[in-house]
């Protein structure tokens, strides 16, 4: 089976923010991710679980976005960009994938 | 004919037994016993919980009924000559509101300029539930109310936004420089075709199109079984009320609760002029005063932690959905409607 | 008695102001509006979402109620030698429709083989919430039907699935050689056993056994808010099909606007020639029809998308669900009531 | 009078037939037959599903009315002298029954002690649909009960836990020396303070405060709907129990069978035994019966997922769901209401 | 704490052939696996979101499977041939297991 | 942009035990970690789905982990002290964060 180096990031929000997000992706030219919903979660502003909510406010996704190493930077510059002045976590990290021409 | 200041004191001891007797009876209705018991639920840790969806469900539901039986009864009565001067009048409520909690605010606590304008914008906005729950006590004690109030509320939903948004531009010193440039592109989009707002007015204009016909329709989904399903919406509110109260217990200062009471009840007085001089009926005086009292825990918190996340959402949310809620709820809108009845009688 | 043109031009004109009539009353009934309300929502882009729970408890909900309703009515009025007939005729029906389909959409559009073959199983099988719509429509003008149309709806479901993949099978060329052997595997027994097929037919059965008694223990459950809950879930298919037109609108040429319109008209007509054969009442006449020219947005993509994967889901869940539902749901449920008052009367 | 031995074999076969009656009219329930379908579709491995949100949702709403309707019944007939009483043979029943059930377990099946223990605590709690299930079976023959025998099944959900450990730490071998302290701080917390016991007791209340006035508000809600929504809510059951069967099924000895079969009419005896000692109404003893006889799989699992995770979920659950759950539902509520029927006249 | 290596496979399909992964998963022997829901996504077939769905036809679930580095080649086998001609990512990534007898 | 070494710890976890599990993070110091709903799996014990659940008892969530590699051991003790005699699974992985002093 052959594969490619590729980069995972895994950026966990505030779910106001995703379409900015997305929006933000799709101009840096990244169309390729997949969100999760989150159920719950802590960090420095406390604990919070998805079913302590009324508004949807305080909760959060994960999207998750396999890129080309040679572009990682580009989508870590759009990401920050929206993520900058809000709470949540980007990480990045090495895989491999298959079928590597659709990415 | 001169009254004596016996006979005062005598009138308002009338007045304070009433406002008892109405909270009492009140306290006692099933849809204040399953919001406690929420609370009470969530403060003794009960892993008691209503699933996102169905929460989510239960609030389209009830907008989708209230919505819909303001219109029929705005097709019902004919559109009232006040129905423009209503909504104007929640229009200038909502702006205007957040000035004076931001005043106050900044007298009685110790929040910083954003938090403070974050919080006031809360308090311009409104709250459905408690709006519901304040028709049920109209009805329940056979008082008659504008069909129209349920468009007034959707007018009041977003406008203490751009208050609070422009208190923070004008009082709070810029963080570091290029930081001005707030992440508002779309928001006002956002906020003004979010979903309750969307879902509400909707149901409103087709309530209105298809009158007491279509009400006939779909009377045994949205009128019989309404009040028991506040209930349990009622039961979610009090448990997320109480998880927030739990989280956020070590922020409530003494000023903030006394925020959180204070504010409702001059809100009411606010909403009381504007009803007076519109010239509502004791019912719509009674809701304007409650939209008024009300804050917001749904389409504020969502557009603050966009436009001004660097507010704290535990604050403004504990404030709300905490102190605030609860008030109105318990005393607050027994309060209201014993002054409206004072001044109306 | 002869007819002079003047008379027939004069009974079409009849006919159309009758359609036009049904048509303005069927579009101000509270359930399309708030289908539209969905549909314009989701094209301004509000957030308004029903979340997926509820919306899927909700379907649940209508397949129980409609499944359950039919089975009563055929235990109420006995089986009717007519069941065993119009079941065959929606099997055939359904096999039928796709060939003509397909040959529609190679005339009309430029979509590939299997595009056009995946497009041709959607109208082949039916839309529950169609045919849910023409009974409402049904029963608001005070015409009866057979209760068991219920069932056919469900024997309709599946077979224009095997039309589709033998298309394909015949006309396609091999992209591939080893690429001919189909995920089939395990399908037919996936798509015979689907939820909603199973759901549908066993409270039909369920109905059947308990007959009106057992009515009469749920009634205030599936009859009296049936209506009110139709219109929550006409919402979300508003929205639902808002979206996908806002995502999918440069897919959609002339060609295929087109097709999404004549074809379910050629359908009706289809159902109104079997109709005619049977000899089904006036409203099972408009049932066959509506459900010959519904297309399915449920059963039949799930299917495409394990079976045919190269055709493109977009495409065929727009012209079904963008095009077609709206289509049936507005003007074409009362053009099909018209044609068979006009034929019937 | 003596009786001689074919007036005896004469009143069995009576009270045989009398069995017979009511549990093929009990199976031609929409109840049942809805089980039944959830039952048969897992079992043919249909897709059908009720998200685990709306069951969720389901759940509430079961225990909202239920508890609801003790507490109005209660504050409507006053506070029985037996109310007490009722409730102390609960938490007897409850404490006791494992202990029973571990004998039989281990005389009749190959369980580990572990095993054995988790299984016989879930019979000493109860079910509430069950429960439910034979309140609807005495609602339709016109049998009154006790309202508090709804604080009796709160009272019955969790002793049986302790009896369960107790059994563990008194039989079992430690298996390593180091692994004797159990996982169970907080687990007391957790099992009172669990959501079904928090609502039930709370609705409960709640009913009993309001009265019949707060249950006229919300009665459309609670009451008219309620044999729909369960019928839903079995529906779901089934799904479970078919799919757990048909996971598990290698696991079901005949021993297993057979237990799961003989320890529900064994706790219904005591239950017997108990309601007779208090005296009971008859449908009050059917209830007290079903209760002994019914086995949990809501609370006690999730228990012994905590405090005993070497014990075998899919053994448990099988047993408790897939076994006793149907068998109390079909054959055994019947049963106990002919017994009680019988002993009572 | 003894830590082991391993490999995790990240595999997001879409939904109405989840079962004919798993299926094939525990054919080739693969009985390890953990599967979320994917609230939405993006990529060449464009963006879609759980809630904008009738049906699930366009859903996706994510299969997470964490696996001996030498029985990798037979899982992807088995997952290529289900993931093949259809939608989705299959990417794998390094990591290291507690309690590694039980993978 | 600036990036630092980190450690993404996944834990797959029986719900009942959630609470158990965060609590024993928390008092070990470890505050900030990511809880995802989980709808099925397999493992030892068999396959499972979330519709197919009465009860939660046997329905699991993934708590996601970000944290400074010099801090690892502390979080897999006091995770190991929860997860010992339970069914679950933890995996450790190698990734970068942005926003390093957050963690
Ligand atoms: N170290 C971490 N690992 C995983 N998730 C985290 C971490 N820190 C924060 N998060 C997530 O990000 C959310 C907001 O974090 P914070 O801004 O620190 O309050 C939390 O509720 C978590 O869901
Ligand atoms: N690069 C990527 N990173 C993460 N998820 C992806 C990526 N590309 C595609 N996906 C997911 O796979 C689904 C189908 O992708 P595609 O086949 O490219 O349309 C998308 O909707 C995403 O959920
Ligand atoms: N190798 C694995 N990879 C991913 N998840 C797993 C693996 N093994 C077990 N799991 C998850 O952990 C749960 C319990 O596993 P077990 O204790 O082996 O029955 C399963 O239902 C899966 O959700
Ligand atoms: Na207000
Ligand atoms: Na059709
Ligand atoms: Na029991």
């Amino acid at each position: 089976m052959e594969m490619k180096d590729a980069k995972r990031v895994e950026i966990t929000i505030e779910a106001p923010l995703e379409t900015r997000l997305t929006d933000a992706l799709d101009e840096a030219g990244v169309t390729g991710y997949t969100i999760l919903p989150v159920m719950g979660g802590s960090g420095r502003s406390g604990r919070w679980s998805r079913e302590g909510q009324v508004s949807r406010a305080g909760g959060m996704v994960q999207i998750i976005c396999i890129i080309r190493p040679d572009r990682l930077d580009t989508l870590l510059d759009a990401a920050f960009g929206v993520v900058e002045r809000h709470i949540g976590v980007v990480s990045v990290s090495d895989c491999s994938v298959l079928r590597a021409e659709r990415f | 004919m001169t009254r004596r200041p016996g006979s005062v004191n005598r009138s308002y001891w009338a007045l304070a037994q009433t406002i008892l007797a109405l909270a009492a009876q009140n306290l006692l209705s099933p849809i204040i016993l399953f919001f406690a018991l929420g609370l009470l639920a969530a403060l003794v840790r009960s892993d008691l919980s209503v699933p996102e969806a169905a929460a989510k469900a239960l609030s389209i539901y009830l907008l989708f009924a209230i919505g819909f039986k303001g219109g029929v009864s705005v097709s019902d009565h004919g559109i009232d000559a006040n129905l423009l001067l209503s909504m104007l009048a929640g229009l200038v409520l909502s702006f205007a509101i957040p000035f004076a909690a931001f005043g106050l605010l900044r007298a009685m606590t110790s929040l910083s300029v954003t938090d403070a304008a974050a919080v006031a914008g809360h308090y311009g906005s409104i709250s459905i539930v408690t709006f519901v729950a304040a028709t049920s006590v109209l009805q329940s004690q056979g008082i008659a109310s504008e069909g129209y109030m349920v468009a007034v509320a959707a007018v009041m939903e977003a406008p203490a936004i751009l208050s609070a948004l422009w208190l923070v531009a004008r009082f709070a010193k810029p963080v570091d420089g290029s930081d001005r440039g707030r992440n508002t592109k779309g928001l006002w989009r956002e906020i003004i075709l979010n979903g309750s707002i969307v879902l509400l007015v909707g149901s409103f204009v087709i309530g209105f199109l298809t009158g007491p016909k279509g009400l006939a329709d779909i009377e045994s989904f949205i009128v019989s079984p309404f009040k028991g399903v506040l209930c349990l919406f009622l039961l979610d509110m009090g448990l997320v009320a109480g998880r927030g109260l739990r989280a956020s217990a070590h922020q409530l200062r003494p000023g903030l609760i006394g925020f959180g009471v204070l504010m409702p009840v001059l809100g009411s007085l606010a909403g009381l002029g504007a009803a007076l001089l519109i010239g509502l009926s004791a019912g719509g005086t009674v809701l304007l005063m409650t939209l008024s009292a009300s804050a917001s825990y749904i389409a504020v918190p969502a557009a603050m932690r966009v436009a001004l996340p660097e507010a704290n959402p535990s604050i403004y949310l504990t404030m709300s959905l905490g102190i605030t809620f609860p008030f109105n709820l318990t005393l607050g809108i027994p309060l209201y409607l014993s002054i409206a009845q004072a001044i109306g009688g």
